[in-house]
């Protein structure tokens, strides 16, 4: 069985956010990234289902910052290979290019289960999977929450998360794509000496574009950023609370309440 | 030349419409009167004429893709489905609510039609002949303008708990029923059984008070200080989804668009950022307080008293101060 | 840890245990045998016992493996199996088998407990176990009064200091907590030695060694060597006993040259030297709570009583287990940061040992135990009737 | 290793009595519970099904029911600290752990105590000690073991017999499940035991072959006082005659007296920093009402030991003097362990006529056993009750299979040490390794009665199998 986890880095914001001149994009300066958290649940899951029915995992990963460290993480967490599509930074991609890009790989390679994150902490699109299983003309399904039997003749049935409580369970035919939500696993801590002994060990393989079949020169992002805005906290009704110490501010909270007498 | 139309997709679920499609409508309504554009709406479904009905009253026309196959939303049946109406109706926008129905529906339909989508919106603008979504990114600490390429037609989901529902009903109804053609497809996903949220001992949707922590908190050995805040308050712990997955709680103190939707008195956000899915669960609570160190924390929106600041530094002086009260 | 390291230290650790003899007297000291169930496992020769059979029988996967976890992760650390074995058997380095485990756990991926890799990830990214940003670990002197900062030096670059002032990561970001180091600066203004404190700091890396997180520590080890280093300090003061532990054993390029002391000690010396002088007599009933990282890691019983004695002459009283007898507060080896069995908790069981002897005041010398003792008055209901410090908020009231 | 569905199907069974976080089917907790005192490695046939720690003797009642009907073993291992291995399994079974059986009582109106088996030997010794009663039993392994194990068993320990007798002789009753479930309470609220038959001594020592002991009610001793005395002889035989005297000229008993052989004692003397001794070494204590009643019998017992010349003969005035004497031993044990080699004793004891010709085939215990003879050995014991524990290193180094084989040879040689002097141990038991020993020193018909009862009382075997049958 052959498990394809699609994987990145993320940044994470850290309190003063810039953006660069063109307001395009927040600037990467001192931005500490890490993986994508619902990317990490994908790979636990592969790595498990790998350990209880035997697969073979494969990371991939479209180049951007970071993407390697992802990849070598992966491979530290015992994935069997890992793909670094090579891009060219400057370059904007929408998720739509992205998907095209992992496709050309993956659409020419064996795949019975395609796992992705959900979505991704910093666009939130939650739309590369759908994209991709398109492309590949397979079944997805998305904001899984668990695995419920994977059967010998190629059939997976899940369990996915819906509003207020409720969820659903499907079957699919495999080759399926599945986007996976947070909480389905417990994702496995990499020791930091697995990740450094693992860049000596083993190799990432490396795409350049001009290997994949597609004219990546007249593509074009489907969507774009014009531009970004910090927004400002605007509330009619927000009423902050004052108080140098903690002590204060309990103090005057409590007395509002009674004010306003809801306490 | 004709209007341009918005398509909408009504989400139904147990023969019931979910609220967010009439949130949807009313996005829809609000755009007609603003750009001169014409709205109607598509059920896919299977015997749910009442259902179909309902809707009818508010737009006009309501397109009914009526088959036994679509008895259950399934992506790809609905795709198909889907397909051969808009080649038909070729709305300017596809217009569906981005719930986990959405994101499975909008990405693949988009992929399938070669069109633009834009996903999650909390707002829609039309600008210098482009459609462009205003998206939250970086769970709201960021907004983010998002274009969609020029295109017959644009697929738009919209975050549900943010647009006001539809009301105004129209005089004439005008059902148009389509049964799909299916033959020729072979189906991958099948549809099982829809699971309904387990009964759980406690049910904090039932108390006045709720006190209710994020990740903020830093770590779980903290649960018991907000525990105690909630008994002196005579209310109950609930937390954000971050802190159900790490297991600090169980599942059925979750508030938030996966878990429970709550509308207590007093809802206290200890170290709560604000992710939208989380306020979709609280932003109905009567009073809302929210403690939290970073001031552009999205929590603070929906806040009717914010505290910027430690939590720790609060939360224990005002555990003091409850009890005080109560004694005296 | 490659797999040929991996598997010396199985083979290491595979003749240490069969060094054991079962005659269980390790468990008669334990403090998990006090806080558990009390099943057979649960004890120091049951948890040597546990490895010993995993490694032999390979029980490393599924339920086994999160049962060895789950018993190896509940350890304190503590070290009294060890003291007892050495007294009454074969003397073996129990904890050091529990601890090499831990990382073979942790390289397997087993390890650790899941509440721990948030804290291993926090280390790495903001070098504390907090998750609180690097850039504002010194923030906490933002609310020290000018009078106390005369004398500190805050290192940020090449600025030289003979004493460093290692502030250690609860110190600098627990607002409950901010009374210890504040109080210490007290007492070093009545001292006329200037000191510093490194606007670098990071963890020491104890929680990581701890945990099993060997490559983790080592990063951290240097990052704090080279800075340590770079400032010129001959002397490190530190809050923690772990992060004393941790230079005075760990920190291999640093404990040979530099003086490593924990603020009791250095605080007695200046007593005994009369540089501070007891104005203020205490006349409540003290008792004091050995952190196990001063006391039975490092031999450091006493230093902390000259000062208690100083400050409350017959009014300090010894709990009936006291020194290498003490009972652990529970906060070591990573607990602090997990969930772990707690039947009957050791801060409460300590608390009541405190009230036995007629203690007001439980006196401790270590962040975690304040902590964790302060918690273990509450829980137990105890808050009326005894308090916990901070040794140094004791001496710093009392100059 | 043990079918699953067996271990399930117990499981199961025990989740309707016991609260089912005191279930474990962990395997390292099963494991630890098939570990006895030996170094030997744990075998997969000895892992118990299921360990199971029940909070009161209903439970319990339950537990063996339900061994005796599905005929599944119950091992009760608690602490595991039998020195014949008694408590450990050599089937899979149900290991029970009484250690929340840990109640203690004090009926003071009635001059007793009573607690449950479980309690731990040194805690119920502090308990009295703070009321200022006194626990007239000092087992080695008093830190972890529990009152149960050491009634069944009925060690004096390093208590002199002659001077206070076996704890048994305390007493007054206990309350006992049998196989099949049944609850027996026995003995007396008075001060005064049953004459006749007193069912508490088919228990006592019984080895855990009759029921299990659940409570155990004791007398309350006064506190003592102490007083200690030492000699010092250049040689082993009269110091062994002067123990001799000692009982023949009907001195009061001393509570502890030990020696140990010179060779011995210079290690511990140089740990504990003190002056090499010129010879082997006795020290005692001796216990009175008072402080006088008890120095008297020190100075009456150091008189006969003067007969018999020993270099010096003292009491002992300085307490720390006498620790530093008294954990010498300890310290010995624990030193010579330090590279990691495990020190085992053998238990031989003498009658009072031959104690001298006893002493020198001590001397020379390991000297004629092939496997044994090189290693490093030395000698000391409870020379006041006439006790000699011959202990050699054995290397850490063998294998599983020679450390058995070694510790087979020795309880052969002590057996035939044993045999020689007419007598048996007073310290560890008489079954499991010691089987063959019983049988050759009471005869087939001696076992046969013990089977016999065995056979009547539990007809499943099901409690604390292969004691009786002896381990090989």
């Amino acid at each position: 069985m052959d498990i394809i986890v699609c994987i990145r880095q993320t940044p994470m914001l850290i309190d003063e956010i810039k953006f660069t001149a063109d307001e395009k994009s927040v600037d990467a300066a001192n931005l500490k990234r890490h993986i994508n958290e619902w990317d990490l649940y994908a790979l636990e899951l592969a790595l498990r289902i790998k350990a209880k029915d035997g697969a073979k995992v494969t990371a991939i990963s479209v180049g951007d910052t970071g993407a390697e460290e992802a990849l070598y993480y992966c491979l530290a967490a015992e994935a069997d290979e890992a793909i670094l599509i090579e891009r060219e930074e400057a370059k904007y991609l929408d998720n739509w290019m992205i998907a095209k890009l992992i496709y050309a790989v993956i659409s020419v390679r064996p795949y019975d289960l395609i796992l992705t994150g959900l979505q991704g902490e910093d666009d939130g699109c939650a739309e590369v999977g759908g994209i991709l299983a398109q492309l590949l003309k397979i079944p997805q399904s998305a904001v899984v929450i668990e695995i419920k039997s994977l059967s010998k003749d190629g059939s997976i049935v899940i369990q996915r998360e819906l509003e207020d409580g409720f969820s659903d369970i499907r079957r699919v035919k495999m080759p399926a794509l599945l986007t996976i939500q947070t909480g389905i696993n417990q994702p496995r801590y990499v020791s930091s000496m697995r990740r450094r002994a693992i860049k000596t060990k083993s190799k990432i393989t490396r795409i350049p574009l001009s290997d994949l079949s597609l004219d990546f020169s007249n593509f074009h992002p489907r969507k774009s950023i014009r531009r970004l805005i910090l927004p400002e906290i605007s509330s009619s009704k927000l009423e902050y609370i004052k108080g140098s110490t903690g002590t204060e501010q309990a103090e005057n909270l409590i007395g509002k309440l009674t004010e306003k007498g809801l306490f | 030349m004709q209007k341009g139309l918005i398509l909408n997709l009504i989400e139904h679920r147990n023969d019931s419409i979910r609220d967010v499609s009439w949130e949807t409508l009313g996005a829809a309504k609000k755009l007609c009167s603003q750009a001169d554009l014409e709205m109607a709406a598509v059920v896919l479904g299977y015997d749910c004429d009442d259902l179909v009905t309902r809707v009818s009253a508010h737009v006009n026309p309501l397109y009914y893709l009526q088959s036994e196959q679509l008895k259950y939303y399934i992506c790809d049946r609905y795709c198909i489905a889907l397909e051969t109406l808009i080649k038909e109706v070729k709305p300017m926008i596809m217009l569906l609510p981005h719930t986990a129905q959405g994101m499975e529906l909008g990405a693949t339909l988009a992929a399938r039609l070669k069109i633009p989508y834009l996903p999650d919106c909390i707002d829609l603008l039309f600008r210098e002949g482009y459609w462009v979504g205003i998206r939250e990114i970086f769970t709201g600490k960021v907004k983010g303008e998002f274009q969609a390429a020029r295109s017959n037609t644009v697929i738009v989901s919209l975050r549900p708990g943010i647009f006001k529902s539809i009301s105004q009903k129209i005089k004439e109804k005008k059902i148009l029923k389509r049964s799909v053609d299916f033959k020729t497809s072979i189906f991958l996903t099948e549809f099982l059984n829809l699971v309904e949220p387990e009964k759980t001992d406690i049910d904090i949707t039932k108390y006045d008070v709720i006190v209710s922590v994020g990740r903020g908190i830093g770590d779980k050995e903290k649960i018991p200080l907000f525990e105690e805040l909630a008994d002196v308050l005579g209310g109950t712990l609930a937390a954000t989804r971050p802190v159900i997955d790490i297991g600090w709680l169980p599942k059925e103190r979750q508030v938030g668009q996966s878990g429970k939707t709550v509308k207590p008195k007093l809802y206290f956000a200890f170290g709560i950022s604000g992710a939208y899915q989380h306020i979709l669960g609280m932003k109905n609570a009567h009073t809302i307080i929210a403690i939290n160190k970073d001031p552009r924390a999205p929590i603070f929106n929906v806040a009717d008293f914010g505290i910027v600041g430690d939590i720790f530094e609060v939360t224990k002086p005002l555990i003091e101060k409850v009890k005080l009260r109560a004694s005296a | 840890m490659e797999d040929q390291n991996i598997e010396d230290s199985e083979a290491q650790i595979l003749d240490m245990v069969s060094r054991c003899r079962n005659c269980n007297y390790c468990y008669s000291d334990c403090p998990l045998f006090e806080s558990t169930r009390g099943l057979p496992a649960q004890g120091p020769s049951g948890l040597t016992t546990a490895i010993y059979y995993a490694i032999r029988w390979n029980l490393l996967e599924g339920k086994d493996a999160e049962d060895l976890r789950d018993l190896l992760y509940s350890c304190t650390t503590c070290g009294s199996c060890e003291l007892r074995c050495k007294k009454s058997a074969t003397g073996i380095p129990i904890v050091e088998m529990i601890e090499a485990s831990r990382r073979i756990l942790l390289e397997k991926m087993i390890g650790p407990l899941p509440e721990q890799v948030k804290v291993l990830e926090a280390l790495e990214m903001e070098g504390n176990p907090y998750g609180e940003p690097e850039e504002k670990r010194t923030n906490w002197l933002e609310e020290i009064d000018e009078n106390l900062l005369e004398q500190v030096k805050v290192i940020k670059g090449e600025e030289q200091v003979e004493t460093m002032l290692f502030v250690g990561c609860t110190a600098s970001y627990e607002r409950d907590l901010l009374d210890i180091p504040r109080s210490i600066m007290k007492i070093m203004n009545h001292l006329d030695t200037n000191y510093g404190i490194l606007k670098q700091e990071k963890c020491c890396g104890d929680p990581a060694l701890r945990i099993g997180e060997a490559g983790l520590f080592e990063q951290l080890m240097e990052f704090n060597t080279e800075n340590l280093k770079n400032a010129g300090a001959k002397r490190v003061v530190t809050i923690s006993p772990h992060c004393y532990n941790s230079f005075k054993k760990e920190y291999h390029n640093l404990k040979d040259e530099l003086e490593i002391k924990h603020y009791t000690e250095f605080f007695a010396d200046q007593l005994e030297a009369g540089n501070l002088v007891i104005k203020k007599r205490l006349h409540s009933n003290i008792t004091y709570q050995d952190p196990c990282y001063l006391g039975k890691k490092n031999g450091v019983y006493e230093a902390p009583r000259q000062i208690l004695e100083e400050i409350a002459g017959d009014h300090f009283i010894e709990m009936e287990r006291n020194r290498a007898d003490s009972l652990c507060c529970g906060g070591g080896g990573g607990r602090i940061y997990a969930e772990v069995e707690e039947i009957k908790r050791l801060s409460e069981i300590r608390v009541q040992e405190a009230l036995d002897v007629g203690a007001e005041i439980i006196v401790t010398a270590c962040p975690w135990c304040y902590i964790q003792l302060t918690d273990g008055v509450k829980t137990s209901g105890n808050e009326n009737k005894i308090e916990v410090k901070d040794l140094s908020e004791l001496l710093a009231g009392s100059l | 290793m043990e079918s699953v569905s067996k271990i399930d199907r117990i499981y199961k069974y025990m989740e309707n009595i016991v609260a089912k976080e005191y279930i474990s089917t962990t395997i390292f907790d099963r494991i630890k519970s098939a570990q006895g005192v030996f170094p030997y490695e744990v075998k997969t046939e000895q892992v118990p099904y299921v360990v199971v720690m029940p909070s009161n003797r209903e439970e319990l009642v339950e537990i063996v029911k339900y061994a005796n009907m599905e005929k599944i073993p119950i091992f009760i291992s608690t602490s595991g600290t039998h020195a014949l291995g008694g408590t450990r399994p050599h089937t899979h079974g149900i290991a029970l752990s009484m250690h929340r059986l840990n109640k203690i009582e004090f009926l003071e109106e009635y001059g007793f105590f009573e607690c449950e088996a479980g309690c731990i030997c040194n805690k119920v010794g502090e308990a009295l000690d703070k009321k200022g009663y006194f626990l007239p039993m000092a087992p080695g392994s008093r830190l972890i073991a529990t009152m149960g194990g050491l009634i069944s068993n009925n060690t004096s320990g390093h208590v002199v017999d002659t001077s206070i007798g076996k704890p048994g002789d305390y007493v007054y009753g206990l309350e006992v499940v049998l196989p099949n479930g049944e609850i027996i309470e026995t003995g007396t609220m008075g001060l005064r035991r049953p004459s006749g038959t007193d069912l508490t001594k088919y228990f006592i020592g019984g080895d855990g072959l009759f029921g299990i002991i659940t409570k155990i009610r004791m007398r309350l001793l006064p506190g003592i006082h102490k007083a200690y005395g030492a000699a010092i002889f250049d040689n082993l035989i009269s110091l062994a005659k002067g123990v001799q005297r000692m009982h023949r000229e009907m001195c009061p008993s001393p509570l502890f007296m030990e020696f140990m052989a010179q060779d011995a004692a210079k290690i511990g003397y140089e740990i504990k920093g003190m002056p090499p001794p010129k010879g082997s070494v006795i020290f005692f204590v001796c216990i009175g009402n008072t402080e006088e009643e008890a120095r008297n019998k020190v100075d009456r017992i150091l008189k006969s030991l003067q007969a018999e010349k020993p270099l010096e003969a003292f009491t002992v005035d300085d307490i720390n003097l006498w620790n530093n004497l008294w954990s010498t031993r300890e310290v010995l044990g624990s030193f010579l362990m330090r590279k990691g080699d495990q020190w085992m004793a053998a238990e031989v004891v003498s009658n009072l006529k031959d104690l001298p010709e006893c002493m020198e085939d001590a001397q020379n215990f390991y000297k004629d056993i092939p496997l044994l003879s090189q290693l490093e050995s030395h000698l000391y014991g409870h020379i006041g009750g006439l006790t000699f524990h011959p202990g050699a290193l054995m290397p850490r180094q063998w294998d599983s299979e020679t450390k058995k084989n070694a510790i087979d040879e020795k309880f052969r040689k002590e057996m035939e040490l044993n045999i020689k002097y007419n007598t048996c141990g007073g310290e560890w038991g008489q079954f499991s390794k010691r089987t063959d020993f019983f049988i050759k020193r009471y005869g087939q018909a001696g076992y046969e009665f013990v089977k016999g009862l065995k056979r009547t009382i539990d007809p499943n075997n099901i409690l604390n199998p292969g004691v009786l049958e002896g381990y090989r």
